[in-house]
């Protein structure tokens, strides 16, 4: 076991070393480079005199360099402008943008992202396992299929729409301000309970609204693992056994119609940055999506590198996570292979 | 009187009064003749950004310049109290005695020699050498430092960009606090803290530091002073960015009272697609950046609930939206037919404007060519009938002289080679007015057998892909300026910049001085140049309105650019309780610095709760 | 003895609402089952004892419905009568009576356990659940239980999981189970099928003690009359969903009645049958083998090598001990195990449950994760031995299709998505045999063959009694008209007559077509029907070797021995001796007497030949005092 | 303790153990059905399953002939009616009935002082205007083939129908939904077809082999995970050929877009295919030499069958509103291609939610086809659900 842990953390770091480059030359695909994007940016606003220095900024970051050479710099097995000061030596590199380095800019956002989507993955949660294992109990019934409708408008509806029709009327019924992860007015104040709560107000759009689009996907595949596993002969044991109904439903089948869902847990922790990115946009959430999409666009590369490597992480270490939790689930799953 | 937010500071002896503030000779605000209320101390003017780049809008709106445009479009002295021109070629600024930057520091010649000497002349830190508009046939100007508030600049041939570049909505900075910036600059500071500094951001030498504090018109560094009305307080990242009153500015009202009235400007950083919504909740008290003029029915719909007021004010813009065969395209076919005056003018013929005009535009455009706007003195009629009438017929025979004269059999013509005719339009895809408008002309061509294809794509892509050559027509606004007077630059007009759609090649060839692109190898076209020269050289008004009157006729004439309907409408979404803004007004980027020429620091809250949320 | 009945069952009918009409599964059942007394269920594999076990514990599926009759429980705690039919299947009145009051022993073990909690959890879960103690305590009383139901590691039981048990083991567990709240009724659906003799005379005085202790009443489902003949007071016999006798033991031994029981009776196999006699069942389907129904000629009988030829093989499982700890527990399950099987002949293979009986036949079918550690199985096809292990590809091919194999938990050996005709044609698809048309026929006779209707080719696997299932995974077995048929406990779900039938079925088989058989059961009487050699294993090991009418006549091995006395006798005059079993240590090989102690730590032990085709197995030690071994 | 008073009962009915009961017509037909008949038979009963079922098909098989059905052309806008609210249908007029008709719209006046705000429609009650049937209308060529102007139905004579209103420039709605359900309903399937064959594939093997193939699909998969789609999104749409047909254009993303969206789906089959594939009945699957295919496809995935259906009925809307997320980052379908994504896309504005509601409309057709594929999913899986 725990070799085997040993070696897949060890498979682990092959992995992202190799996903780091393929991200790097991902960044790197489309043509031009960041100063090239502000350049024309400054061009289309007329403001040629900002050219000359942004063109002085490309040598000096060495983005005049062939991409492999960039992307050694940046890992920190090359020599970068100011010797190797790569992320291997603890150094996420500097944004262009924001003229910070990378940690600085995205520090307080990731923060922000993990309350943000955990939030929303509780709210998954908490929502989808009662109605699905309602539905799935009280199959064809008026209530189920009821749910069943709410859970797709959530799904049928595009994000943009449903988050900016539930802003508006949240504003025009509760007075609760657009967007925004609180009220404008204590942008800048400390904590205090009315911060809190308003922090709170705000975050009912978009965690229904990221939530939703998930809620129904969950509700469906839970219910129909459910139905499955609740005509298998081990839930009549359950119950000859004298086992409360709910109990024996969580303990038996629930548990195992939860697994392909464990496995998914890969899936689950990226999702925690990357899978709101764009109604993050579209709330003007300040996490880290935003930023993520926005150095993308400009091709602000160091940036955007570590958060997508950062996700890269998560992944990897998501169904690295899943994968253990389904062994524990699960036994009849041996781990490493042993045949 | 002193402000809301001074008062306590000087009261608790922080700040001077404000009599010892102000420079001896401020500048009294003609208020009253412009019909304006003398106003009160107070209030947070909320606005958006989308993000903190956007800060250098909110320095566009202050509108404070050497020498700036007014209402209508005179220039005039500003920070400087006179500027004494001789012929173009010789400008004395003489500045006002006592007049202090926002941190108190005293504004002098200095800070123009500094910028010439230590910043302009570095090589490190600007590369390029002086900019552009100082720099006449290469040669750079003589600067004199007369005294502590006489400056001169002189060239031997004259430069009449100077002055109208001094006042462009993104000021050319020929000035710095040098007592602020000497400290970062490697001559005055220490080298060694220099570069620790520089290292601890992530930069690799002083000069990317230097570059990156000296940023006036980002408002991106809270410790530099700023002559502005209002200087920035935050740093960025941040969701809120508060500009406060400049303790020290120049301008007074008629009164004596010193400017600006509003104390605080609040901006918080939304995301574009939210700002029509932030709008219409009443959450902000000016926003014109982020609205169309397609949210307006919805803003007004929203004045019933909310407090606020939408302002529609027509845009100087030559046209909504005006197509751009380019000149200098790759494919040899494409770049013929573009060039054939009689393919453009048939493409011109053929567009129903009034359909468009009735269909994107409230029926309250005015049909016609990209051209001057009637409220502008080199506006002429002619020029916006030439060749923009309806008249599919001519059109058709145009084309057919043109040599698409075969067709296929679903009716698009042939080109010359035998291809179909498929016109492929690229569009920068946030400019949904612009597809829409786009979707219609299509119908109008398809009529006269050229097949539209249009291509949205990001407007990075598509920039890219223009200066390149590979565009064949580019869909986007016309002229940005056409409320022009003939004392600005007429550079829109000729070839001389690659972001004009029309002829990249020919821009690109003309902004590296040859390096790059392509030679203007069109009489036509040619045409344009020597009349920017004459415009350039010309000594008398009258020699520099005949210049731009000629391009403009050329212009109409050869449809280099194919306008439609002008004057498109910008909303501006303000509280009723702000006072000052006009009801109606001309909006542009160039010459009225989007508001900063209606100088926003003579709006005033009507009381002094009033910026209070609006919701009922 | 109480004159009122503890369960009443009156008038019981349960149809079922299949696909294509109505199954009376049950039909107005009258029986009584009294306090501390034990009530034998038998009956025709099919006629409805599991359905009617069902119906009273509240857990018919949702297709049944009670149509009529009425199962009056008295607690005898409180002495308050209820009608268990009319309570609400899911209200906290039948919880309460469920599992504490009457519990159940599952037919299927392996199914009916869930697959992803440790036994330990699952066995003292009723219990916590019932009486409200703590997990260490429940934990604790379950470990006392596994002790009596003979499991040799009770405290490792906690933490094994289903699928590391044989299916005796998990018999057991199930047994545990539902004994572990002391129950006023247990019901015993073939509680022992998967066990061999001595375990099961084990288990028969475990339930025999609480009986006597707790007063608890038994409905005993059984096929083996011999165990009815030692536990039963009562006896039902069921036929079709209807009750046709019902009686006290000895009526329905000494005095029966009705024909089918009389059949019945009759159909029972028994040590002393004349070579050549045939079992009688009460209906006998022909055995015709259409010569459509071969495609290749048998190999000649006569052919003197063996097909199948196992040669000193090993296997050992490693069992993990928790997730993180590094410490693994290795459990020998075969031990230098060598068998060879002739051509047209059949081996038996009886011994302990858990002795490595399945692991054998699971390893001749070379089934994934079966690869012996040590050791060889040869195949012989007639074209010479081949390492099975080494097959490949089209060898491989043709080596599963003359191989076949019976599992000894037919319900898990279904696949519950496909209908019977699907998994019986499935076979035929993979060898690409015959149309649609010729597939449909052949599955339709294989039907008959193991005496099931045709109709049922359209039902899915969970809609049959557990017999029917199981003659389902013959059948299966059966279609490709293999050369070798592994078959792990055929029949252990067969009533005697149904299973009369299957036997002669295969007899028939092997005549026509020289099929060779390796037969793994726990019922002697049946290998001795059916082997010609019999081999017997405890513990991994081949203890003893030899032909049938030897072993039987003069067994040399103390477990052999043992295993033959624990025999349960149909015949009244013989009872079980429930007390000297229990004092025999048969099963644990340090304790074998002198040459046959196997201890830990000692060189392997040998086999000896003691007379021509009869081996033992004895100590190393011990090797050369071969005489020394006692008839 | 045997001394029991238990009556002795035999059952007095006569006894012939070889009677097997006759079958009845209908069990015959039950028995001799094929597996799929079976399911077919199952499906039906379950009504709900069968009206998504008929309306699936209906909705289908209807996208040959848009043309047809719409009365007005793709394209075709009506400058004097923006915004035009939908209207009604009405039988009766004062009290009597004259067959399905709208009453006219009128533009009241702008408001002239204050010319921007929306204009509002009156509708003349006075003057009904029949809707004509299987009527003459605008002229189109079906198939690329030949043309026709014949529609199913058409506005009335001498003023316009918009059922469900016109958008911002003059378009007829329903018009456009009609015309949108071609590609909506189409291109996404093959998005779905690419992401499902290879997700159940690889998914399948390296739950089922497992081993070196399972480490190795994991690995990919990880990798194609850690992928960041964004900027792969970001880096396509710039290398596009800008001659494509946004709808090639399209199918391509989509067919990426499966491409990218297999492991989710791989990773799920993966994990029950292991815990599965220890089954009894997997083993005598393999004990008779069937394939791994047979195995995968036969015996494990059916048995994985309710959890594939749902993830198929679930992608289904993800694939028709992708291109809406899609389109802000440059990509998806744009104007003048229509489809129900970009319809919505254009409505994603507080103008449609607070003044032009109708414009929303295409979130219906959106609901009930995404119902229709969830209640459809459920029907299959229910028939072929053995317990059911
Ligand atoms: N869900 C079901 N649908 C239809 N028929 C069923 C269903 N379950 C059981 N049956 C039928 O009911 C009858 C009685 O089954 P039951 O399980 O009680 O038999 P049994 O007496 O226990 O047989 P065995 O000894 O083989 O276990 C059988 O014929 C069986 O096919
Ligand atoms: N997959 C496995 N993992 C661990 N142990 C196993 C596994 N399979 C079998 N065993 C162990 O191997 C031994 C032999 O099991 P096997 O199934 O061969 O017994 P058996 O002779 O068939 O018994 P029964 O008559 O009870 O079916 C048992 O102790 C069992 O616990
Ligand atoms: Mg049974
Ligand atoms: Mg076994």
């Amino acid at each position: 076991m725990i070799r085997y842990v040993l070696r897949r953390v060890l498979t682990m770091a092959v992995t992202l070393i190799f996903i780091s480059l393929l991200i790097f030359i991902v960044i790197k695909l489309p043509p031009g480079d960041y100063i090239t994007n502000q350049i024309d940016e400054l061009r289309a606003q007329g403001e040629t005199a900002s050219i000359a220095k942004a063109e002085q900024m490309r040598v000096q970051y060495g983005l005049d360099k062939p991409v492999l050479y960039q992307y050694g710099a940046w890992i920190g097995i090359l020599p970068g402008h100011d010797g190797y000061s790569g992320l291997l030596q603890g150094n996420c590199g500097r944004s262009f943008e924001y003229g910070q380095p990378v940690c600085t800019v995205v520090g307080s956002a990731i923060g922000l992202t993990i309350v943000v989507n955990l939030l929303v993955i509780i709210f998954i949660h908490l929502v989808s396992i009662p109605i699905a294992i309602y539905s799935a109990t009280h199959k064809n019934s008026v209530g189920a299929h009821t749910v069943t409708f709410l859970g797709y408008i959530g799904l049928a509806t595009p994000s943009f729409l449903l988050a900016l029709a539930l802003l508006y009327y949240l504003n025009r019924w509760f007075g609760i301000s657009i967007g925004g992860l609180y009220d404008p007015k204590y942008a800048n104040e400390a904590w205090s309970l009315n911060k809190l709560g308003s922090l709170l107000s705000h975050l009912v759009v978009p965690v229904v609204v990221i939530g939703l689009a998930s809620t129904a996907g969950m509700i469906r595949r839970l219910r129909a693992n459910l139905l499955d596993e609740l005509s298998k002969q081990y839930t009549v044991t359950a119950k000859a056994k004298g086992l409360p109904p709910g109990k024996a439903l969580l303990k038996y089948p629930f548990r195992i119609a939860m697994n392909p869902f464990v496995a998914d847990i890969g899936n689950l922790l990226p999702s925690i940055v990357s899978g709101s990115a764009i109604v993050s946009i579209v709330l003007s959430l300040p996490t880290i999506g935003p930023y993520l999409v926005q150095a993308l666009k400009s091709q602000d590369q160091y940036l955007a590198g570590f958060i997508l490597l950062f996700v890269a992480f998560l992944t990897v270490t998501g169904m690295f996570i899943a994968d253990l939790a389904l062994a524990v689930l699960d036994p009849r799953i041996r781990l490493g292979g042993g045949k | 009187v002193e402000s809301t937010l001074l008062g306590p500071l000087v009261a608790a002896g922080k700040l001077p009064p404000q009599a010892d503030r102000l420079p001896k000779q401020p500048l009294v605000a003609d208020m009253l003749v412009r019909k304006r209320t003398i106003g009160q101390y107070g209030g947070d003017m909320r606005t958006l950004v989308a993000k903190p780049k956007d800060l250098r809008y909110l320095t566009v709106m202050g509108y404070t310049r050497l020498v700036g445009y007014d209402e209508t479009l005179n220039l005039k002295p500003d920070i400087l109290v006179d500027v004494v021109n001789e012929g173009d070629r010789s400008f004395t600024f003489v500045l006002r005695e006592g007049h202090r930057w926002s941190d108190g520091a005293p504004f002098t010649t200095d800070d123009f020699r500094f910028y010439w000497e230590e910043v302009a002349l570095d090589a490190e830190l600007t590369p390029a050498g002086p900019p552009a508009f100082m720099v006449v046939d290469g040669e750079p100007p003589k600067v004199e430092i007369l005294d502590a508030t006489h400056v001169r600049y002189s060239w031997s041939h004259p430069n009449p960009r100077f002055l109208p570049s001094l006042a462009g909505p993104r000021p050319e900075w020929i000035y710095t606090p040098v007592h602020y910036m000497k400290q970062f600059h490697k001559k005055y500071g220490d080298m060694a803290k220099l570069t620790g500094m520089a290292k601890s951001l992530e930069m690799n030498s002083w000069a990317a530091l230097y570059n990156q504090l000296d940023d006036p018109y980002g408002a991106s560094n809270p410790d530099m002073p700023t002559l502005d009305p209002w200087w920035i307080r935050t740093k960025a990242p941040s969701q809120q960015f508060i500009f406060e009153r400049n303790p020290y500015f120049h301008r007074v009202d008629p009164q004596g009272q010193q400017l600006p009235y509003i104390d605080r400007i609040v901006a918080n950083v939304a995301a574009t697609g939210l700002f029509a919504a932030k709008a219409n909740a009443g959450e902000v008290d000016l926003l014109y950046r982020g609205l169309n003029t397609g949210d307006i029915p919805m803003l007004k719909g929203g004045e019933a609930w909310h407090k606020y007021h939408t302002l529609a004010w027509q845009i100087a813009r030559g046209s909504a939206f005006a197509l751009y065969p380019n000149l200098t395209c790759n494919d040899p076919v494409w770049r013929a037919l573009n060039r054939d005056v009689r393919f453009r003018r048939a493409l011109s013929l053929s567009i129903d404007r009034h359909v468009l005009n009735n269909t994107l535009y409230f029926r309250r455009g005015i049909e016609g060519n990209n051209t001057m706007m009637p409220e502008s003195a080199l506006h002429s009629e002619e020029d916006r009938k030439a060749w923009a009438t309806f008249d599919p017929k001519l059109a058709s025979q145009l084309l057919d002289e043109a040599g698409l004269d075969k067709r296929e059999g679903s009716g698009t013509r042939l080109l010359p080679d035998g291809r179909l005719a498929e016109l492929i339009v690229e569009v920068s895809s946030e400019a949904s007015d612009i597809i829409d408008a786009l979707e219609i002309t299509s119908e109008f061509w398809a009529d006269v057998g050229i097949k539209m294809v249009i291509k949205a794509e990001d407007s990075g892509a598509l920039n890219k892909r223009a200066y390149a050559g590979q565009t064949v027509m580019v869909a986007s606004q016309g002229l940005d300026n056409a409320y022009a007077t003939a004392v600005m630059p007429p550079t829109e007009l000729a070839p001389l910049k690659q972001e004009k759609m029309a002829w990249p090649k020919w821009g690109q060839y003309a902004e590296t001085a040859g390096k790059a692109g392509e030679k203007v190898d069109m009489p036509e076209a040619q045409q344009l140049l020597d009349l920017y020269s004459q415009w350039m050289n010309a000594t008398t008004l009258d020699e520099r309105t005949n210049a731009w009157r000629d391009l403009l006729r050329i212009h109409a004439d050869q449809q280099f650019v194919i306008g439609t309907v002008q004057g498109a409408l910008q909303p501006i979404v303000v509280t009723k309780t702000i006072q000052n803004i006009p009801k109606k007004a001309i909006f542009s980027w160039e010459p009225t610095a989007n508001l900063g020429a209606y100088r926003v620091d003579e709006f005033y809250y009507e009381q002094k709760t009033a910026q209070a949320d609006t919701a009922p | 003895m109480s004159s009122e009945p503890l369960l009443s069952v009156r008038d019981l009918s349960v149809d079922f609402q299949a696909d294509a009409g109505v199954v009376h599964a049950v039909r107005r059942v009258c029986f009584d089952v009294f306090e501390g007394q034990t009530l034998a269920v038998v009956g025709e594999s099919g006629s409805g004892k599991s359905v009617t076990a069902q119906a009273i514990m509240g857990l018919l599926s949702k297709k049944a419905r009670v149509t009529s009759g009425s199962c009056l429980f008295r607690d005898p705690k409180t002495g308050i009568t209820t009608d268990l039919v009319k309570l609400d299947p899911n209200g906290p009145q039948m919880r309460a009576i469920r599992g504490g009051r009457i519990a159940m022993i599952f037919q299927e073990p392996m199914t009916s356990l869930s697959p992803v909690h440790t036994i330990g959890d699952q066995v003292s879960e009723a219990l916590v659940v019932h009486t409200g103690c703590s997990r260490r305590e429940a934990e604790e009383k379950a470990m006392l239980l596994f002790q009596r139901v003979e499991f040799r590691n009770p405290e490792r039981m906690l933490r094994t999981y289903p699928f590391e048990l044989s299916g005796g083991m998990r018999q057991r567990a199930m047994i545990a189970m539902a004994m572990i709240c002391h129950p006023a009724l247990l019901i015993a659906d073939e509680p022992t099928t998967a066990l061999d003799v001595t375990t099961q005379a084990q288990i028969l005085s475990l339930i025999r003690d609480v009986q006597a202790q707790k007063r608890m009443a038994v409905m005993f489902i059984t096929h083996d009359l011999g165990v009815v003949a030692n536990m039963a007071d009562d006896v039902v016999v069921m036929y079709r969903g209807e009750v046709m006798e019902l009686g006290g033991r000895e009526t329905i031994f000494e005095d029966p009645h009705h024909a089918y029981l009389k059949a019945l009776i009759r159909a029972v196999p028994h040590f002393n049958m004349k070579p050549g006699e045939r079992l009688k069942p009460v209906r006998e389907i022909a055995v015709s083998i259409p010569g459509s129904w071969k495609c290749e000629t048998p190999a000649p009988a006569a052919a003197p090598a063996p097909v199948l030829k196992i040669d000193n093989v090993s296997k050992s499982f490693t069992l993990r001990s928790g997730m993180w700890s590094g410490r693994v527990e290795k459990i020998q399950a075969l031990n230098n195990v060598s068998l060879s099987l002739d051509r047209g002949a059949t081996v038996g293979l009886v011994g302990e449950s858990g002795s490595g009986k399945t692991t054998l036949s699971r390893m001749i079918m070379r089934a994934p994760g079966s690869k012996p550690d040590e050791g060889r199985i040869w195949f012989d096809d007639g074209t010479g031995p081949r390492d099975v292990f080494e097959l490949k590809d089209e060898e491989l091919k043709a080596y599963r299709r003359s191989v076949q194999f019976v599992f000894q938990d037919p319900f898990s050996s279904l696949n519950p998505r496909m209908t019977v005709y699907d998994i019986l044609s499935e076979p035929l698809l993979i060898h690409d045999i015959g149309t649609r048309e010729e597939r449909h026929e052949r599955v339709k006779s294989l039907l008959e063959l193991v005496g099931l209707e045709p109709a049922y080719m359209r039902r899915y696997p969970h809609s049959f009694s557990g017999g029917q299932r199981q003659r389902i995974g013959l059948a299966r077995a059966l279609a490709l008209e293999p050369s070798v048929i592994l078959c792990d406990e055929p029949t252990s779900a067969l009533d005697v007559s149904v299973q009369a039938q299957i036997l002669n079925l295969l007899k028939d088989l092997q005549k026509a077509l020289g099929v060779s058989y390796l037969f793994v059961s726990h019922n002697l009487a049946v290998i001795e029907y059916m082997a010609r050699d019999i081999a017997v294993m405890c513990r991994g090991h081949i203890v003893e070797q030899a032909p049938r009418e030897v072993l039987f006549r003069s067994p040399k091995h103390p477990y052999t021995k043992a295993l033959l006395h624990a025999i349960p006798d149909v015949d009244l005059d013989h009872p079980l001796d429930f007390t000297a079993l229990k004092a025999s240590a048969s099963s644990h090989p340090e304790r074998w007497p002198a040459p046959f102690t196997i201890a830990p730590g000692e060189p392997p032990p040998l086999m000896v030949e003691v007379e021509p085709r009869h081996f033992v197995r004895i100590s190393a030690v011990n090797a050369g005092v071969p005489t020394g071994v006692a008839a | 303790m045997s001394e029991t008073s238990t009556p002795h009962y035999v059952n007095p009915a006569p006894f012939d153990p070889h009677v097997a009961k006759p079958m009845t017509k209908a069990e015959e037909r039950f028995y001799s059905a094929s597996s799929f008949k079976l399911i077919w038979w199952k499906f039906k009963q379950n009504r709900m399953a069968l009206a998504a079922g008929i309306f699936l098909a209906l909705t289908y098989l209807s996208l040959p002939f848009v043309e047809v059905i719409a009365p007005y052309s793709l394209g075709q806008r009506n400058s004097d009616y923006l915004y035009s609210p939908p209207q009604e249908v009405h039988f009766f007029h004062d009290g009597k009935f004259i067959g399905p008709f709208v009453y006219p719209l009128n533009f009241s006046n702008r408001d002239i002082d204050d010319p921007l705000f929306p204009g509002l429609y009156e509708t003349d009650r006075t003057k009904p205007q029949p809707l004509r049937f299987f009527c003459q209308g605008e002229r189109y060529k079906l198939w690329g083939l030949f043309y026709s102007d014949f529609h199913l139905f058409c506005p009335p004579e001498g003023g316009p129908a918009f059922l469900l209103g016109t958008d911002k420039l003059g378009r007829d709605m329903l018009s456009r939904i009609i015309y949108g359900a071609r590609i909506s309903l189409t291109v996404g399937l093959l998005g779905i077809a690419v992401s499902f064959s290879i997700g159940l594939t690889l998914g399948g093997l390296a739950g089922y082999v497992g081993g070196i193939l399972d480490s190795a699909i994991m690995r990919l998969i990880e990798v194609l995970r850690s992928l960041p789609e964004l900027p792969l999104w970001l880096a396509l749409s710039a290398a596009m050929p800008p001659n494509w047909s946004p709808v090639i254009v399209f199918l391509g993303i989509t067919v990426i877009l499966g491409l990218l969206d297999w492991p989710g789906l791989a990773i799920a089959v993966r994990s029950k295919l292991k815990s599965l594939r220890n089954e009894d009945f997997v083993h005598a699957a393999e004990l008779m030499g069937a394939s791994r295919r047979r195995i995968i496809g036969r015996h494990l995935l059916p048995n994985f069958m309710s959890h594939l259906i749902a993830s198929a009925t679930l992608s289904i809307p993800a694939m028709i509103l992708g291109e809406t997320a899609l389109s802000y980052l440059g990509l998806g379908l744009r104007p003048p291609v229509t489809s129900w994504g970009v319809l919505l896309n254009s409505a994603q504005n507080l103008g449609s939610i607070s003044l032009y509601p109708w414009l929303l409309i295409p979130m219906i057709p959106v609901m009930l086809v995404v119902l229709a594929f969830n209640f459809f999913g459920d029907g299959l899986r229910d028939a072929a659900d053995p317990y059911h």
